[in-house]
């Protein structure tokens, strides 16, 4: 057993510290250092530069254009990113829509549409959810009817995060109605410009304009749009599940929340006193064991196919620490983190904002059904 | 002992009620909240004909003569409005500072315009001010409604004086809100002398007491609405509520809220107290116990609300940010636990 | 609303305080003090020189020679008891029996027993649980078939605490195993100097000998010792169950104990660090919150009967609060609590002993579900 | 990084595991515990045989050469058997702080003793004694295993004593045996001298790595153990582990488990660094992680065991016990926080 990084590791860990300072805009870092929202320029400006240096395909395999990282080194790469404060990367396309093409896509789907999501020219969103169907997605109602050489969607999708920028959305319908919940599930790619589209923001308790409910109305969808086969498509869902939660501890973004933890905390006089220099110390200890969980995880998943149930415990305890130090950031400046005109700071819109953390992605209840089922077998 | 409301401050409850019900309900709140002011004289001067302005006022001075127990029962309904006007300040705080700490003329002019809704009063602790040759410098951040006041009354060195400082008025994320106040060479006017700390401390505590009453106001609705959320939300091709581990954690809010109860009465009834030390460690333990709650409570009903719970179109929402914002205020939870560590080792 | 109590009340509180100060004997009070366990004669001197004042009867209504105290009398009684360090009153035969005789057992039955459980006469235990029916009460198969003017009893009952001191022992027993489990449980009352009962002591994890399992070998019970009708023991055990939450939040003791905590801490420095000055603040704050929350509910018993669903409530943050101050007083004196031959303390010991309060009288968990389904209606 | 342990360490696990298994089982333990002493002498023996005495000791003094990876395999072992042997402080920590503190010919002497089996060292910190003119007096209270030795080593002033106490030996509610020392003009004979803090530190540091390592070898057993009877007990016709809230806890206590488990290896890799800063740091947070594991591993531990939990007759209860001890031994878990929090401030 060796817990330390390897020379070729920390030599990468240079190359990826001295690219990401040199190159992500001030502007940009400023944004993500104080919890404000970016625009989706300043997101496809950061991709476009990732692209560039031919690292557009993060977490993606040499055949289809990525750096074929190692997990030691995706990690590396997202904590530098974390660190000097770049934009988390658009995960729908890169870590979403991406590998499910990869696994189950046609050539020529992945030939159309990876190219531009590793190049930013096309922005994809995600239509999972809906309104009646949250935790238990596999009861989902959107219909999806043959006809002919098209598809007709009616329905309606909700929680589509940064929806309002996409050009493409791929979604989950219902193409049996009659089989079993599972079984009648199919996955399509929808361009967003189809008529019969309608996008609605959902304003959030901090105020932003994050999440948007998209409605579908008889909105016509090529069948050469549909990935993999007719009402097998649960499983690539499952699979886009398992995907979505590679990094999922937040361990490079926690790290650098709790640097700036520290410092607001010292700078505001608080870690003199005792209870709330403990509970940050605290939040520091659950931080340093999980990232060797993290690492743990990873370090076993390089010989199996992608994420087991582990993940759960990388969500919850991730979540948890993300939320407890968004919780002592704006305590540590009390009242005056509620100005809702303090965009320098953001510190309670912050605190409200990340309560996301435990229910999206799969509500920390579920990943304990998970762990409690799947890991030790109850 | 007797844990019962009288048939006047059940009355008293019912018309606050009621208002809140009829005249300010979520939308309306929302669209006061939305004007650059963040609060309606409009809705001032309903709570004046009410007569709720005139609770802490006594009789002589056109009030009713009340007490931080009917404060609690109006502040419990408040608090599940989300009213956005300065009650607190303006209604419960500064009132009880006049009657102990101004000057006979000072009350008999103030008290009677503050019950009929004419004058709103912001009262100031002037720890952090100077006074120089009857004048005031220094600043004061993110002082509640410090903005909304026709009248600035500051305790400082046993003494109170009324002083017009500079302000920059902001709104803040539960839909209060607040002002940072300068005081520059301010003119200061002495309106009372003697026992002004005391009288502050005490006037200070019923705000404390009366904002515990919002809390549990706010708790109340909360809990009620998640039950009711967990009731009708379908998923597995149930109820929600059925699952165990929700149900557990709805129990777990429960305790909370019957906790912070508890203390919100505990803290009315002892607030006044000439005792400085009880009145001290019971107002600090009741606001540790409402802090928790509020935490807890807050938290855990937007988790249970799932998405949902992450809008701004629920009230649920709102009542979190609150709460919050309660939770902050008025001395946070760590500062009134080692307050209470020390009383309680003292004692 | 007024949270003081009244002048006749506090005239009471005297009379009891003098009273306890008075006739209990110092070594009893020393051995309650530092959580030793008593014997049963320490127990039986105790009742009885309450029953000598005309207190025997605790809780107990005049016409069953009882004092007839108002719940706030009882409240004050059974705090002033803790606070002075008299025993806790053995609850099986005054708390648990005592009401079902009154509320269901024939005239004979209240005059054979009741007195003799006041005078310490006998001493009841309680035959509940069996090893595959703990929380499941409903499930026990214990079997009493009548045969004549006799029952013949075989079975098991297990977690039967102080059993080894009991003449007499109340037991739920199937008497019709085709019914639904509910409705075929009878309530017998059974000499423990019958043939065929055997006693084996159960030792816990503190190393005290507190609780039994029974084993009933063709236990003839005459059909006299039979409560109520057969087959209506269900509605007598619920009842009961109802009565033994009296008191259940323990706040006399509670309050005994955390002056007791703010001893030992401060002897040891303890309260100079202010993170555990901090958890016994935290602990003393939420006992003065549960002692309201108790009067308050033991406010609104006094227009009904028996303690309703908030009981629930009490049980859960009672048994918390006393758990927490066995935890602090243990962690107070560190590793030296844990001597077993340190009987003058008994911190460590004391502390693993107290697990089980979340444990019996019903688990906090089912506590949760009680609170849940019947006062939320979940 | 590479989180799997070669074959040799895999072996070494193995033979341990055996040994619990075939040799060391609860009821073989219950009646060492039984005995005046409180431990076994065989036993001992019977651990020299398996060379694991050995782990500890560089190869030129008759040792394996090993280092606290190993020792934490074995404590994985030892824990969730439970053993009463004075493995900790005779095998691990005299040892470590021998070959960094005592003078070669001393080393030469003992180190191989102990590797044997034919000599228990245990060592002392010199911090609460005086030492007079060769003469050492005071009194260490509760010092784990402090009977069990042949030799006692205690580190003062930057130099090693040997020294022979006056002792109290008593069991301890865990299992383990302790014993007051009592020096009275104790006569100490110098076996060392230079950096002997800084030996004894890092000594005391592999010690708590092992602690850590032994309290994951207990939870471990104890979250599998849970889980087997929540698969097994039945209420309400089902196994209650189909019940959600306590499905939920599980989950919990496995979060604690694992958190626990990296930290138990990072303590492991770091006790030994030079960066004195560093090397405390992990250490605390290190028992910090471990101590909150234990608390809340053994309480529901017990708790979802009902009344099964409560009996001396199930391991489980033992198992709660020592976790408990553990917690409270080699400062707990509030020290640890606020030396992490002085430390990581001062980083």
């Amino acid at each position: 057993m060796d817990l330390n990084f390897t020379a070729e590791e920390n030599a990468f860990r240079e190359e990826v510290r001295a690219f990401v300072r040199a190159k992500l805009p001030e502007g940009i870092r400023q944004k993500v250092m104080s919890s404000q929202h970016l625009s989706k320029d300043e997101h496809v400006l950061w991709q476009r530069t990732l692209h560039e240096k031919g690292w557009g395909g993060v977490g993606w395999p040499k055949e289809f254009g990525g750096p074929g990282w190692t997990p030691s080194q995706l990690y590396i790469f997202e904590e530098e990113c974390a660190a000097w404060g770049a934009p988390r990367l658009i995960s729908f396309g890169l870590k979403m829509i991406a590998p499910v093409l990869m696994a189950f896509g046609s050539p020529a789907q992945q030939q159309r549409y990876l190219p531009r999501i590793m190049a930013a020219e096309e922005w994809w969103c995600q239509g999972y959810s809906e309104p009646g169907s949250g935790s238990d997605l596999a009861s989902l109602k959107t219909r999806a009817v043959r006809d002919g050489s098209h598809y007709i969607v009616n329905g309606q999708k909700t929680w589509n995060t940064l929806g309002q920028y996409a050009d493409w959305i791929f979604c989950l319908v219902r193409t049996d109605p009659e089989a079993k919940p599972q079984r009648g599930i199919s996955f399509l790619l929808i361009d967003m410009k189809t008529p019969g589209i309608t996008v609605r923001p959902i304003i959030t308790l901090d105020g932003a304009h994050e999440v948007n409910e998209i409605w579908f109305e008889d909105v016509k969808v090529p069948v050469e749009n549909l990935v993999g086969e007719e009402n097998k498509g649960w499983t690539y869902a499952k699979f886009l599940l398992g995907h979505e939660r590679t990094n999922i501890a937040g361990i490079g973004i926690a790290k650098r929340e709790m640097t700036r933890l520290k410092r607001v905390a010292g700078a505001a006089g608080k870690l003199d006193d005792p209870l709330f220099a403990a509970r940050v110390a605290q939040v520091e200890i659950d931080l340093m064991a999980l990232e060797i969980t993290n690492l743990r995880v990873l370090s076993a998943e390089g010989s199996k196919k992608g994420p087991g149930p582990e993940a759960s415990i990388l969500k919850i305890k991730g979540t948890e620490i993300q939320q407890s130090i968004a919780e002592l950031l704006m305590q540590a400046s009390g009242m005056a983190s509620f100005q809702i005109a303090d965009t320098a700071n953001r510190l309670g819109a912050n605190y409200c904002n990340q309560r996301k953390l435990s229910i999206f992605g799969g509500s920390n209840e579920i990943q304990k059904n998970i762990i409690a089922q799947m890991i030790l077998g109850l | 002992m007797d844990f019962d409301f009288n048939e006047e401050q059940r009355a008293l409850e019912d018309t606050v009620r009621r208002f809140v019900a009829k005249d300010y309900g979520f939308d309306t709140r929302n669209a006061i909240r939305a004007t650059p002011a963040g609060w309606s004289r409009n809705v001032w001067s309903a709570l004046a004909d009410l007569g709720v302005l005139a609770l802490n006022i006594d009789e002589e001075h056109g009030g009713l003569g009340y007490g931080p127990q009917e404060t609690g029962l109006v502040m419990n309904a408040f608090g599940a409005g989300l009213l956005v006007e300065p009650y607190l300040s303006g209604a419960v705080i500064a009132p009880a500072l006049i009657r102990r700490a101004a000057s006979a003329d000072f009350q008999a002019e103030w008290l009677p315009k503050i019950a009929a809704g004419d004058a709103i009063v912001i009262s100031l602790d002037g720890k952090r001010l100077t006074l120089t040759n009857g004048k005031l410098s220094g600043t004061l951040r993110a002082v509640p409604h410090g903005a909304a006041a026709d009248l600035w009354l500051v305790a400082k060195d046993d003494a109170l004086y009324s002083a017009t400082p500079q302000f920059n008025d902001y709104p803040l994320l539960d839909g209060q809100h607040a002002a940072d106040l300068v005081f520059d060479n301010t003119p200061a006017k002495k309106v009372g002398a003697g026992e002004t700390a005391t009288a502050f401390d005490i006037a200070h505590g019923i705000g404390l007491a009366a904002l515990c009453a919002e809390a549990v106001g706010i708790m109340d609705a909360t809990v009620a609405a998640t039950t009711e959320y967990l009731k009708t939300r379908q998923q597995f091709g149930q109820p929600i509520g059925r699952f165990q581990a929700l149900q557990h954690r709805m129990a777990d809010m429960l305790l909370h809220l019957e906790q912070a109860r508890s203390m919100s009465w505990l803290a009315a009834m002892r607030c006044t107290d000439t005792n400085v030390a009880e009145r001290q460690r019971v107002l600090s333990a009741a606001k540790v116990v409402i802090g928790n709650a509020c935490r807890f409570i807050a938290q855990n009903a937007v988790q249970l609300h799932g998405g949902m719970g992450m809008t701004d179109e629920l009230i649920v929402s709102h009542w979190f940010k609150r709460l919050t914002a309660i939770e902050m205020s008025f001395g946070d939870t760590d500062s009134h636990l080692q307050r209470f560590a020390k009383l309680s080792r003292a004692a």
